[in-house]
């Protein structure tokens, strides 16, 4: 009963529903890269439709390809045994990207993970804040130009952080 | 060598009573109070009430100390809490305490004492008090108990209200 | 004058037997411990680590007392002594044999549990004064959980009062002496309370463990939950003085339970005395096995086992003891 | 009386602190004894290490990854090998894939012991943690002849296991396997049917499959609540298809069944490590790849089984000797997350007991 890539045809359905999102393959994953606007919604029909019912995200994690910062989801399904990578896409100009905490509560951490060491705000998180990192560190260290090195000039850049998109980091209660 | 044990013992219990009335800390008080207790204790070993000794250690040396801590822990604001005198309660604080303590004096020098000539057997007292309590005031006490019983049901209805 | 030298030096003698047994105590516990895991133990201090309490209680006094900056100073020195101070008051009236006792009291088993009454004041205090969370919630534990098994601890023994009719221990040890059965001459089983009043014995040790914090419920000293309890703060001989209080007190209600249900210090061919420290050991290993076997219990299903289960029991056993009193006599 | 109330008090639990496997900060909130709210705090063992990844070729990963859950270096080695093997399409050898299921299962059992003894502790008993230290001793004796280390070995090789091992190593593999379940039920006797035991862990901390699953949560406490879900059955990696075993899973989803199925886990792992000797093949140990791995331009995820739950790697390779990016799943970080909604409600107490279960080390966790 070994868990197996999702079908085909399955893949097919979900890009038209969603037109944007582009096809894609890598060993045995399938995978889609998402628009960000769509993931949440992606998110939503592939947990509670009967034919795909991802009830597990294993992992998601942060890359940084310089020119684009991805953040890749890797689902699971307990009942139907397969699985699907999820990818979006965004620029390091801009890098918000919908919560899917409220589909998965185990995407708390792991987002706040991506935020902390990436910088992606996750929009819709209820407590992004630092996790592995000291709350008063600068940058974000995963991310490939952070400097080996103490360079100032990068310590003290002009940043995006959560509170440009409106997110506090503040504990809600 | 009675005479200077009392002495010691009543010099010890007169400074604990100050000390409740004046300290601020609460948890203080309690432990001043402990000590006039533990002071009166060792009158009655000294008295050879012996009995009576050891039963005004485990319940007011021990138990009711032990309450009034719990409670004083449990409720005040903060571990460092402390009491304020309010200056309009002071003078009538003075003339009770005033009041009280010529009454008593009054009272213990005019009063004409018993003079028990008899020294008691240690194993007379507990025996003699037993047989007193659960003979010949066996209504009246169990009648107490059962007020306590119903003192503390009550207590424990009150509380649960919340 | 006479009078009150010998006095005092017959208070000094008790004393000093009873700390001579704690060192011993602190010495087999560490043993006894490490022959039940399998390891060693104290080897390095003296032959097999004898010397080892000595060596630990020196380590104590040089160590650097600390007192923590918020703490009320006079209460947190004060409480170890409130602490330590009725297990020595407790030492002065426990006879070792029928002659050898500080100080005979006759309502000395009453005297002890009193004295006893004092020690949950002073786990509190210390708690309280040591201005810790961990300290105020172990010493709020300890002191809720003495003062539920102290009741069921007092009304355990008096069964034996009962039957003897006294609070006199060495009334209570005399009236043990001889064999319950025998054939012919030679005694079977011994006079001893336990036989009479077994009911009472298992609560009293059950309410022995739980009144001197021993595993398994060691609650308020609980190291995964609240670090080292009331005594967290504690340090140099001040924790000494909180240690060797439990120790002391543990010996003490020991050898008060070989007193009322052990025959004292009855028994054949070896002197009294001896008999009388042979069975107060045997009880401290029992404790001490147990620390090393079991986990702890809960703090709720400590209290819900104390008021719930002992206290019944134990007023049964009470009512029982007295009927067949009446019964019998 | 207005100011009559009672207050929650404020406790910081840890980072040093008898009971919290490591560097774990737990901000408390307490009323009485009872837990309001848990906030924990970790990252203190954080050493970035997946970055550190990024400058180091991937024979210097295995060594680094051995430091993630040092209680279970050969599963960290197995995850971060597993998607690059995956990446090159390397053939192990059957004697390879073997040995490291060896390694792996002996690995298993030494992280269940040292659980078994620390829960144990955890509890308040302290001798059964060191007896299994004894028995674990004895598994790090064996790593130690067969790696030349004992608690990070850095034994496995992209393409198989880093030497063969010798006859002494087989043979006292052998003999532990052999002894493990008279131990074992040595052992519970001091907790499984101890009565206080019992009555701590049963009931205490009732997990649902459907919270569970949610959270994230993997290993034996995923398995408490009832799914039989072990990668090396559902996901077989290695050579575990070769070998028959059990997955014991629990009914209640309590603390109990969560401690129990590593008892049970462990005599499963000594069947498969007894198998695995018996079928041992001969042959190479490790494929002919070169000595500077690099694996093509793509990305793999792969999964395997610690002790601790699902732990994962997920590669991007550039195609040079470094991984351009590699991300660790580690359970323990993903569980520990499950931990303070469970708490709320619970006595400190319990809280201790549930905290044993989830078994988190900081190492993992952190990084």
């Amino acid at each position: 009963m070994a868990t197996s890539e999702i079908t085909l045809e399955l893949v097919d359905r979900l890009v038209e529903k969603f037109p944007e999102t582009v096809k894609n393959k890598y060993l045995d994953w399938h995978t889609l890269i998402v628009r960000r606007e769509d993931i949440v919604e992606l998110c939503e029909m592939l947990k509670s439709d009967g034919e795909f019912e991802f009830n597990f995200l294993t992992d998601l994690s942060g890359v940084d390809y310089l020119e684009y910062m991805e953040v890749v989801y890797h689902l699971y399904s307990y009942e139907l045994q397969h699985k699907l990578c999820l990818k979006v896409r965004v620029k390091p100009d801009d890098l918000l990207v919908p919560s899917v905490t409220s589909l998965w509560s185990t995407a708390d951490w792991h987002e706040r993970e991506a935020y902390d060491l990436f910088g992606i705000v996750f929009e819709g998180h209820p407590n992004l804040k630092r996790i592995l990192c000291a709350e008063d560190f600068p940058g974000h260290a995963f991310r490939k130009d952070f400097p080996l090195e103490n360079d100032e000039e990068y310590l003290l850049r002009d940043e995006k952080t959560a509170e440009d998109y409106g997110i506090s980091e503040d504990l809600p209660s | 060598m009675q005479n200077i044990l009392f002495y010691i013992i009543a010099v010890i219990m007169l400074v604990a009573c100050w000390r409740v009335a004046t300290t601020k800390n609460l948890i203080h008080t309690v432990l001043a109070a402990f000590i006039v207790l533990m002071s009166t204790a060792a009158i009655f070993f000294m008295l050879n009430a012996e009995f009576l000794g050891v039963v005004q250690i485990l319940i007011y040396a021990g138990a009711i100390t032990i309450m009034v801590l719990f409670v004083v822990m449990l409720t005040t604001a903060g571990p460092r809490y402390e009491v304020t005198h309010d200056k309009k309660i002071k003078p009538s604080m003075y003339l009770s305490t005033i009041v009280v303590f010529a009454t008593l004096v009054f009272l213990v020098s005019n009063i004409q004492w018993p003079m028990g000539t008899t020294v008691l057997q240690l194993e007379d007292v507990t025996e003699t008090l037993a047989t007193k309590i659960f003979l010949e005031y066996l209504l009246p006490f169990e009648i107490a108990s059962i007020l306590l019983l119903v003192a503390l049901v009550g207590a424990v209805v009150l509380a649960r209200k919340e | 004058m006479n009078d009150v030298i010998f006095m005092v030096l017959r208070g000094l003698i008790a004393l000093a037997i009873g700390l001579v047994n704690v060192i011993i105590y602190l010495y087999v516990e560490r043993k006894v411990f490490a022959d039940i895991h399998v390891r060693l133990g104290p080897m390095r201090v003296g032959k097999h680590g004898i010397l080892q309490p000595i060596a630990d209680a020196l380590k104590l006094l040089l160590k650097e007392d600390i007192i923590p900056s918020k703490a009320d100073r006079m209460l947190f020195v004060l409480a170890p002594v409130i602490v330590f101070a009725p297990s020595i008051m407790i030492y002065m009236v426990i006879p070792l044999t029928d002659n050898v006792v500080a100080n005979d009291l006759n309502i000395g088993i009453f005297y002890i549990f009193g004295v006893l009454t004092i020690v949950p004041i002073g786990v509190l205090i210390a708690g309280w004064a040591s201005y810790s969370k961990y300290s105020l919630l172990g010493g709020l534990r300890a002191a809720a959980q003495q003062i539920s098994y102290e009741i069921p601890l007092l009304l355990s023994v008096l069964g034996v009062i009962m039957i003897t009719g006294s609070m006199d221990l060495r009334t209570i040890v005399g009236q043990q002496s001889g064999s319950l059965v025998s054939i012919g001459n030679i005694g079977i089983i011994p006079n001893w309370f336990i036989f009479l009043q077994p009911l009472g014995f298992i609560i009293y040790f059950i309410t022995l463990l739980a009144d001197q914090f021993r595993v398994p419920f060691d609650i308020p000293e609980a190291e995964s939950e609240l670090v080292q309890g009331y005594q967290t703060e504690y340090s140099s001989m001040k924790f000494g003085f909180l240690q060797l209080a439990e120790y002391s007190n543990v010996l003490v209600l020991s050898a008060v339970g070989v007193l009322l249900f052990f025959g004292g210090w009855n028994g054949p061919v070896l002197p009294p005395i001896v008999w009388f420290f042979i069975k107060v050991w045997i009880g401290i290993l029992v404790v001490t096995w147990i620390r090393m076997t079991l986990p702890r219990v809960r703090v709720d299903q400590l209290m819900t086992f104390g008021w719930k289960l002992l206290l019944p029991l134990t007023l049964a056993n009470i009512a029982l003891t007295g009927f067949l009193q009446l019964y019998f006599a | 009386m207005p100011d009559l109330r009672t207050e929650t008090l404020r406790v910081n639990f840890g980072p040093q602190h008898p009971s919290t496997h490591g560097v774990l900060y737990l901000i408390v909130d307490l009323d009485g004894e009872i837990i309001v709210n848990v906030e924990p705090v970790i990252g203190y063992l954080h050493r970035g290490m997946e970055k550190i990844f990024e400058f180091r070729n991937y024979s210097q990963c295995i060594a680094i990854m051995d430091r993630s859950d040092y209680m279970s270096a050969f599963f960290n080695e197995m995850a971060f090998i597993y998607p690059v093997e995956e990446l090159m399409e390397v053939d192990v050898p059957k004697r390879g894939e073997y040995l490291r299921v060896i390694m792996m299962e002996l690995n298993r059992i030494a992280s269940h012991l040292l659980f078994y003894g620390a829960y144990g502790m955890d509890l308040g008993a302290v001798t059964p943690f060191l007896y299994c230290w004894r028995e674990r001793e004895k598994v790090m004796d064996l790593f130690e002849i067969a790696a030349g280390y004992r608690l990070h070995p850095n034994y496995f090789r992209v393409g198989g296991v880093k030497e063969d091992v010798t006859d002494e190593f087989l043979e006292g593999t052998m003999q532990f396997v052999k002894e493990l379940p008279t131990w074992l039920e040595e052992y519970e006797t001091l907790l499984s049917y101890n009565e206080i035991f019992n009555l701590r862990t049963r009931n205490v901390g009732k997990m649902t499959k459907e919270w569970a699953i949610n959270l994230g949560v993997t290993g034996p406490v995923l398995r408490a609540t009832g799914i039989r879900w072990d990668l090396r059955k559902t996901d077989p990696y290695s050579a575990y298809d070769d070998f028959d075993f059990d997955i014991p899973v629990g009914t209640h989803g309590d603390c109990f069944d969560a401690y129990r199925i590593r008892v049970l886990e462990m005599l499963q792992s000594a069947r498969i490590i007894e198998q695995a000797l018996n079928n041992l093949p001969g042959g190479p140990v490790r494929a002919k790849t070169k000595l500077n791995v690099s694996p093509p331009k793509g990305e793999a995820y792969a999964r395997i089984e610690s002790p601790r739950g699902e732990l994962a790697c997920y590669i991007v390779s550039d195609g040079t000797q470094k991984p351009y990016r590699a991300k660790v799943r580690a359970p323990s970080f993903v569980n520990l997350m499950a931990v303070p909604p469970l708490l709320k409600g619970h006595l400190i107490a319990d809280a201790i007991a549930l905290f044993g279960i989830f078994e988190p080390v900081m190492g993992e966790v952190d990084r």
